[in-house]
């Protein structure tokens, strides 16, 4: 007769025995709280074993009382009434698992911040209201349930995303912490942006003398594999597991060939503007190496323009010429990912901004850097384009697209210091030139900077308060500037022989590109976003994957370095323990309730969800346990652990109560 | 060729087709063109049990389909579950397009692959109120109806003997019978959400009563008719600009009366009396669930939010459940009466529903059911 | 297998509710609703939502062994064949056809087919076509008082629309039962002996109540008193779907209730027991007192549709298709024949088999349809309200409320399935009394033992437990229990 | 028993566990005093208060209830209370139409560094729902 058993109540497996222990907290708690008297209230509620109190539950022997509970009670639940869980639980949940608990069979409930502290005057409120808070405790522990947060292996391997000079140091960085790194440019060369610069600020050093033994230094790092003129085309899987589809673009040759002699780009009979790297003064060829101090020093063929006239297959020695090259791919495993995409510099150009494009001798800083540049197109040798002559009067224009409303908000900060830079190269250069920096306010934070502000003053460039607001060009093809200047109140008419935009930065459209594929947020400036503006300034909010660099935002180049640097310690926390933790409080799908709709797909801000076979998938790496998505479930399916919504209804279910307390 | 947009006037070429559906048989032929073609696997279709009501089944037997019923005033059952995880094409009144096209976002159906011949619609009717309506208003024994028909305002219907007998669906609606509730105030009444928007309004001269005006809503539709045309089931001849003017005529005065209803079936109450309205309307529900598994937009199982968190232990001064449907169907509500219609003790659920959604919607500028490009829940994109 | 779907009726209780009943490819079942219905207008009740719950498919047994149906039917041949004294039970729980086909059987063993309510025994034969059959369901709407005896919302909930139908029209309703209800006017506690005086009922009135086997006859009497001196009209609800059709189609000479069959079984008087759909586990107020008297029997055959829980300890089980699946018919409470769509005779063929090899008649469905359509349908063409025939009875005082935890007989307690009811009902004052904790267990205890239960608070009167499920501390109608906090 | 005495609501509030938790302790570090009215449940995120949650306090019987959480932008998890202010309009206007008194609901962002602002949040409150006075919603005997 198996009728007779089924009519009894079943038992409960395991039956819940709950200790509760209540913090005096010397009189903090029980200056306003009957302690005791909470106890006795809440020993009379089902399932509780003990309740008892301490002086402070938080001491040494607070915690040796409970670890004892737990022994001699067998307790499986515990509760403290004390402070606030933000600075105390972790301190409780590992003395419950000292004793052999699992840590989040653990309860707290703030009797003291929330309840003795606020209600000083009020002993008898305070009171009640302590003994329904640890009621709600109560009915909330009982439903409890063991956790663990998984383990999950790291391949040990990073990918660094961008060789500007940010990622070639979170590169070497990597590397030399003895992790295989794979460094991805998209461009010919590493190098980035500081390979086009004249002079760096505020020791005016070469940029390239600085930067190219460090390319080099990249290059033959055993530990780094450089994969330049490269994309990233797809990013799957999640921290410690990420696998990466590489997209190689032909370059034409074959790279272990070419020696970079550069036969092939003198007999190359087609010459175009050389924009990517010269800002398009000077020329390159259609068959050319990017620039003499390149990694690595590798022709490429610009199909675009190319003629196929077999003019440098004949010339190369080593026949490492291929027109017939295609795109390959490489398929990447890597354990953690450091973006150092760069950025653009903004392009005045759409607007006609301060006549730029409707006046040759309205230039970019970058185009000045290449002008400047004694490597560059004119040897170093400062002439304005409209006739190829030296420029006696150079004026520069600060916060072009940046500061301003109609296009980016933000100050890029370098800009400021650039321009004083170029000011004083100017004026070191043909001291006879009349330099003038037409700004709104001049920025100049950290070391050096100010006393590079006030050099530059003293060399004798000359600084006028307020920009442009008309600017025009004489039949000279002079640019005559009207501003006010603000100081005075005075309205200048300045003629100058060339007129220098400082141009801050904009996030790249290609880095947009990388961003989508890594699903990294967007800021409301379009960088990249970081994890938390002070504590996590180079994680995001995937876990394994960091940003560092413009990438983040404007900034120079010592704070690239440092972010560079930045990446590289903490992508190789996860590198050098070979496991990553995953948050123990996630979300959980009941497969058997889920109908697969996707409505809580797009809510997950960490890509953690997925619908497949009309069931939902759960990445657990990659959940951080924030439960947005179960608030959008209709059908209840998904659940956070330790904050299910029996955890929680338990809780509000024990607010109120039959009769006073 | 079939275009996206093309206005037409068809009807089937077979003639028993033709004479067995209403108005020349076009979308049962489109239906059973699709069929045999493969276009789909199956076709949803209502089988005629007698003039009163009418199964939804699920076929892919071609002569099924041209068995199947053609619209049943009173058989008001709302289509969109069962096609769900399934190819089919499906003939489909607004309403039933809507809640297709919400399933749709919910991952329930494959809309690419789910065919839809909207019907124009007018209103339908509860087969046991109509039952009661030809003994009280029209004098006729129900099981002598062979035929039914809305025309100019009056609904017509035909006996065994070949009498025809026609009142004002006002007068009809007046003394309590007449559409359900929510066809009253639907504005909805011409498919435009389906692929093909198919009716008889716009059909005039010697077509009139034997063929269907049919829209191209989109390249499925287009297909479908362009399916139908080669299989040889139809034939059609572009609409003459009277005809696509008269179509127009009819759907906006149904329109402006779905509006005017919708002052007369919902009329304010004021802030202090509504908790205590709500109450009294609530206070039969027996917790059977139907209204929840009836809805032809909710997408959960027999758990969901609303049926887990709700007990009958709770002695609560309003029911959980209803105030969790409420929410969820806020954004999604259609209110196609299909909820008020099997409630065992008469609750207006779709009339409380829609004080909550309709409301939601307007603000929002959101008509539930129209499209795939809004999304299922307010949360995520309509901000 | 394509989809299959079922035209039928819903056997939570006797009003006949019209449903589809779908069936899929992989054989899940779901309810569908038929709008057409009259008795229903297609609406379902919480029992009718969960039909598919409810549809549990039985397995032939013989001897505690898995059989097939045929050996099942011949196993029980041999063993009813030349056996005396063979008590035969069906409570209404399938069609018209099966039960009298199994009438057949009855007549082949020389005995008759109890139906399980002992009340009709103590009535006069010519009252019972008035409790078998009640007024039609459309007439309630129309009613000027009503006077209820039962709880509409738990017990038969497909009559709340027509209350409330009735009070939109006008009507006043006064409720007896033991819970306020919502839809009624007055909710009043009247002793039987001043119904009369105190109901102000008249011939424009109607009363509703219910006959089921744990039924007190003196309380029938008195209501049926009350209605003939009244000239109010009374209507008998009852438990299962086809309990009007089987009072109609069956002899009531001879027999016997639920209850003294039991007492039968357990003085050695009854041996051999034989069922059709009718599980006494479940239908007994106590479970485990039932399984312990039915293990006295020798025999107990079951003829079943439903895996219950009865099945385990039959000796013989003939396992026929789910109900639904059934050719058929059924005569709801208005009287109204409800057919339902399918094709399948299992049972039926079964039956005749038996009967057969008992010596009996051999028949088929059509001519056991025939049979009801002429014993029945000619008499009850329409629903219609047949005028009381009997005259006014002596009555006794109904028995006294013997205990305070009271059994609300509603379809889950009946099909003893599974709902979300598993709490008892107390007041207020009981909460302060007992100190009883919000969210927490009430324990009861009886002599037939001791339980932990949920509770929940409303309005009834002061002292009374209701329960809307079985519970194993219940030993009747009313059981007196020990109330304490947990 | 408190029958003299005047009567408190009672207010169930949500915090986020970074932000509005937070601020509440620091109501209380700063020693702010306020009604004894408020019972705070904590959520990881204001994102994972679900209407539903909501729905259940007023029918336990809470007088008013408390949605809060980081202020925009602060969100640790990236934008959860964005969300949660999505799905509070939809509350809001229900609950409204429902015809519960609008000052029983509301909604918040405060920081953890805002203390002060939350013992002011919660004295407003009690003041505006001890006015209304108990809620419609709650059941019979619930205290």
């Amino acid at each position: 007769m198996t009728q007779k058993e089924t009519i009894t109540e079943n038992k409960q497996e395991d039956e819940l025995r709950i200790g509760a222990f209540i913090c005096e907290c010397g009189i903090n708690i029980a200056g306003t709280v009957d302690c005791h008297a909470v106890a006795d209230y809440i020993s009379t509620m089902p399932h509780v074993t003990t309740a008892v109190v301490n002086k402070y539950t938080c001491s040494d022997a607070g915690q040796a009382e409970i670890k004892k509970a737990i022994k001699d009670m067998n307790l499986n639940r515990v509760l403290v009434a004390s402070c606030t869980p933000k600075t105390h639980e972790p301190i409780f949940r590992a003395c419950v698992e000292e004793a052999g608990l699992n840590p989040y069979l653990f309860e707290f409930v703030n009797i003291r911040e929330h309840c003795s502290w606020i209600h000083m005057w009020e002993k008898e409120d305070a009171t009640n209201k302590a003994k329904e808070l640890v009621r709600m405790g109560v009915a909330r522990a009982a439903l409890l349930e063991p956790l663990e947060s998984s383990e999950v292996p790291v391949t040990d391997a990073a990918l660094v995303i961008g060789a500007g000079v940010t990622g070639m140091q979170a590169a070497m960085d990597i590397a030399d912490m003895g992790h295989k790194v794979y460094l991805v440019e998209q461009g010919p060369s590493i190098g980035g942006k500081m390979a086009q610069l004249d002079k760096t600020f505020p020791t005016n050093d070469c940029s390239i003398c600085i930067l190219g033994p460090k390319m080099v230094e990249v290059a033959r790092n055993k530990n780094i594999e450089i994969m330049s003129y490269s994309e990233i085309v797809d990013v799957d899987g999640y921290v410690g597991n990420f696998k990466v589809n590489v997209k190689h673009k032909p370059r034409y040759l074959d790279i272990d060939e070419c020696t970079g002699c550069g036969l092939c780009t003198e007999k190359c009979p087609v010459e175009v503007p050389y924009t990517e790297f010269n800002e398009g003064i000077g020329t390159r060829k259609a068959i050319y190496t990017p620039f003499p101090q390149a990694v690595p020093l590798r022709a490429l063929v610009d199909k675009s323009i190319c003629i196929d006239c077999g003019a440098c297959i004949k010339a190369c020695e080593r026949g490492a010429i291929d027109m017939d090259q295609k795109e390959t791919f490489s398929e990447l495993d890597v354990g953690v990912i450091v973006v150092t995409a760069g950025f653009d510099v903004y392009n005045p150009e759409p607007n006609n901004e301060f006549g730029f494009g409707l006046y040759d001798n309205v230039i970019t800083t970058m185009e000045f850097e290449r002008l400047i540049n004694a490597s560059g197109p004119t040897m170093g040798k400062v002439v304005r384009p409209s006739d190829v002559k030296p420029p006696k009067r150079i004026g520069f224009v600060q916060c072009v697209g940046s500061r301003d409303k109609n296009s980016n908000i933000y100050c890029s900060s370098f800009c400021c210091m650039a321009s004083l830079k170029n000011a004083q190269l100017l004026k070191e250069k043909y001291p006879e030139t009349e330099v003038y920096i037409m700004y709104m306010d001049m920025r100049t934070p950290f070391r050096m900077y100010e006393e590079f502000y006030n050099r530059a003053r003293d060399m004798g460039v000359r600084f006028i308060r307020g920009r442009p607001a008309e600017v025009t060009e004489n039949d000279d093809h002079n640019i005559i500037a009207r501003i006010e200047d603000t100081l005075t109140n005075e309205i200048v008419n300045l003629e100058l022989d060339l007129m220098v935009l400082s141009v801050g930065a904009v996030a790249p459209e290609s880095t947009e590109t990388v961003r989508q594929i890594l699903k990294v947020s967007k800021a409301a400036d379009g960088f990249m976003m970081e994890a938390h503006p002070k504590l996590k300034p180079v994680d995001t909010t995937l876990d394994g994957i960091f940003i560092g660099g413009m990438t983040q935002g404007p900034k120079d180049i010592p704070y690239s370095i440092s972010q560079g640097s930045a990446c590289a310690a903490r992508a190789t926390r996860f590198l050098a323990q070979g496991k990553a933790l995953t948050e123990g409080i996630t979300a959980k799908v009941d497969d058997d309730i889920c109908v697969g709709c996707g409505v809580c797909v797009p809510m997950c801000p960490f890509q953690a969800l997925s619908v497949e076979d009309n069931k939902l998938n759960i990445i657990t790496a990659l959940c951080k346990g924030c439960g947005t998505c179960m608030a959008a479930c209709p059908t209840g399916a998904l659940q956070q652990s330790h904050f299910k919504n029996e955890q929680l209804l338990a809780q509000v279910k024990n607010v109120f109560a039959y009769g006073e307390v | 060729m079939a275009n996206v947009g093309d206005m037409v006037v068809g009807y089937a070429t077979d003639e028993n087709v033709r004479s067995r559906g209403a108005s020349g048989g076009l979308v049962t032929a489109v239906l059973a063109a699709a069929l045999e073609k493969g276009l789909v696997e199956n076709v949803v279709v209502m089988k005629h049990i007698n003039e009163f009501e009418a199964v939804p089944i699920i076929t892919d037997n071609v002569e099924e389909v041209l068995a199947s019923t053609g619209s049943l005033h009173s058989v008001p059952v709302n289509l969109a579950k069962y096609a769900v995880g399934r190819k089919v094409a499906m003939p489909a009144k607004p309403c039933d397009v809507q809640a297709v096209i919400e399933q749709g976002k919910r991952e329930m159906i494959d809309l690419d692959n789910t065919y839809i011949v909207g019907l124009n619609c007018g209103g339908s009717m509860h087969p046991i109120t109509t039952k009661k309506m030809l003994v009280e208003m029209y004098d006729i024994d129900p099981e002598d109806v062979i035929g039914e028909e809305i025309e100019k305002g009056k609904l017509i219907f035909k006996t065994k003997n070949g009498e025809e007998k026609a009142i004002a669906i006002d007068e009809l609606e007046e003394a309590g019978f007449g559409r359900r509730e929510s066809c009253r105030f639907c504005t909805l009444k011409i498919p435009v959400n389906a692929d093909l928007a198919c009716g008889n309004w716009g059909v005039i001269g010697d077509m009139a009563g034997n063929a269907t005006f049919c829209q191209v809503m989109n390249e499925k539709g287009a297909k479908l008719l362009e399916n139908a045309i080669e299989a040889g089931r139809i034939e059609v001849q572009p609409a003459s600009d009277k005809a696509i003017a008269i179509r127009d005529k009819v759907n906006s005065v149904m329109e402006d009366l779905g509006s005017y209803l919708e002052k007369e079936i919902f009329p304010e109450i004021p802030d202090e009396e509504r908790m205590q309205y709500y109450m009294d309307q609530m206070e039969n529900c027996i917790d059977c669930g139907a209204c929840k598994e009836v809805c032809p937009v909710c997408a959960c199982g027999e758990d969901s939010k609303c049926t887990m968190f709700h007990s009958l232990v709770d002695n609560y001064k309003m029911s959980m459940y209803h105030l969790v449907r409420f929410m969820h169907l806020s954004d999604s509500c259609i209110a196609c009466g299909q909820c008020s219609d099997v409630c065992p003790s008469d609750i207006p659920i779709t009339l409380l529903q829609s004080r909550f959604s309709i409301p939601s919607q307007r603000r929002r500028n959101y008509q539930p059911g129209m499209n795939l490009d809004t999304p299922p829940f307010f949360e995520v994109m309509l901000k | 297998m394509k989809e299959m779907i079922y035209q039928t009726v819903c056997p939570g209780c006797n009003i006949g509710c019209g449903l589809y009943i779908r069936e899929n490819e992989e054989g899940a079942l779901t309810v569908d609703f038929m709008k057409s219905s009259s008795a229903n207008l297609g609406k379902l009740c919480r029992f009718g939502m969960k039909l598919p719950h409810h549809y549990s498919k039985a397995t032939s047994m013989v001897d505690g062994k898995e059989a097939d149906i045929d050996a099942a039917v011949k196993a029980a041949s041999d063993k009813l064949k030349g056996t005396r004294n063979v008590t035969m039970l069906a409570v209404g729980a399938t069609t018209n056809e099966e039960h009298l086909g199994f009438t057949k059987i009855a007549d082949a063993l020389g005995t008759v087919v109890n139906t399980g309510i002992g009340a009709y025994e103590e009535i006069p034969s010519e009252c019972h076509p008035s409790i078998s059959q009640g007024i039609p369901l459309d007439d309630i709407e129309n009613a000027g008082r009503i006077a209820l005896f039962i709880d509409p919302y738990v017990q038969y909930p497909l009559l709340v629309r027509r209350l409330l139908a009735a009070k939109k029209n006008g009507a006043t309703i006064v409720s007896l039962t033991c819970c306020d209800l919502n839809l009624a006017d007055e909710n009043v506690s009247i002793n039987p002996a001043d119904y009369k005086t105190e109901l102000g009922l008249d011939s424009n009135s109607i009363i509703i109540t219910d006959v089921n086997p744990h039924s007190d006859a003196e309380q029938v009497k008195n209501l049926l008193n009350l209605a003939l001196v009244t000239g109010s009209k009374i209507m008998f609800m009852k438990p299962f779907v086809n309990s009007t059709g089987v009072h109609l189609l069956g002899k009531s000479a001879g027999q016997i209730g639920l209850h003294d069959i039991m007492d039968g079984i357990n003085d050695g008087s009854i041996k051999t027991l034989v069922t059709l759909n009718s599980d006494l586990l479940e239908l007994m107020p106590n479970t485990a007192d039932a399984a312990e008297t039915l293990e006295k029997l020798d025999d107990l055959v079951v003829i079943t549709s439903i895996d219950g829980p009865v099945n385990e300890m039959a000796t013989i089980v003939i396992a026929t298709e789910p109900l639904y699946a059934k050719a058929g018919s059924f005569m709801n409470v208005e009287g109204q024949v409800l057919n339902n769509s399918g094709e399948s005779t299992v049972g039926i063929d079964a039956m005749s088999t038996l009967s057969q090899n008992l010596g009996g008649e051999a028949f088929d469905f059509q001519a056991m349809h025939s049979k009801m359509m002429e014993s029945v349908v000619r008499k009850f063409t329409a629903p219609k309200y047949s005028e009381l025939e009997c005259k006014v009875m002596e009555t006794a005082a109904p028995a006294e409320n013997s205990g305070n935890l009271i059994s609300v007989y509603n379809p889950f307690m009946w099909c003893n399935q599974t709902d979300d009811n598993d709490f008892v009902i107390v007041n207020m004052n009981m909460v302060d009394k007992l100190g009883l904790q919000k969210g927490g267990m009430i324990s009861l205890t009886s002599d037939a033992g001791s339980v932990n239960m949920r509770y929940t608070v409303r309005d009834i009167p002061d002292g009374l437990i209701l329960t809307m499920k079985k519970l194993p501390v219940v030993t009747g109608n009313t059981t007196e229990v020990k109330a304490e906090a947990v | 028993m408190m029958t003299d005495k005047e009567w408190t609501p009672k207010i169930v509030a949500f915090c986020c566990n970074w932000c509005s938790y937070g601020g509440a302790d620091t109501a209380g570090m700063g020693r702010f005093q306020q009604p004894a009215s408020t019972r705070v449940i904590r959520v990881m995120c204001s994102g994972r208060i679900d209407p539903l949650h909501v729905f259940n306090a007023f029918l336990e019987g809470a007088d008013a209830v408390l949605v809060t959480g980081c202020h925009i932008g602060d969100c640790h998890y990236v934008n959860g209370n964005e969300k949660t202010e999505v799905r509070y309009q939809f509350l809001e206007e229900m609950l409204q139409q429902l015809g519960l008194e609008p000052d029983r609901l509301h909604l918040n962002w405060i920081s953890a560094s805002e203390g002060e602002r939350f013992a002011n949040f919660i004295k407003d409150v009690t003041a505006k729902v001890k006015e209304l006075g108990p809620s419609p919603l709650k059941p019979a005997g619930v205290k």
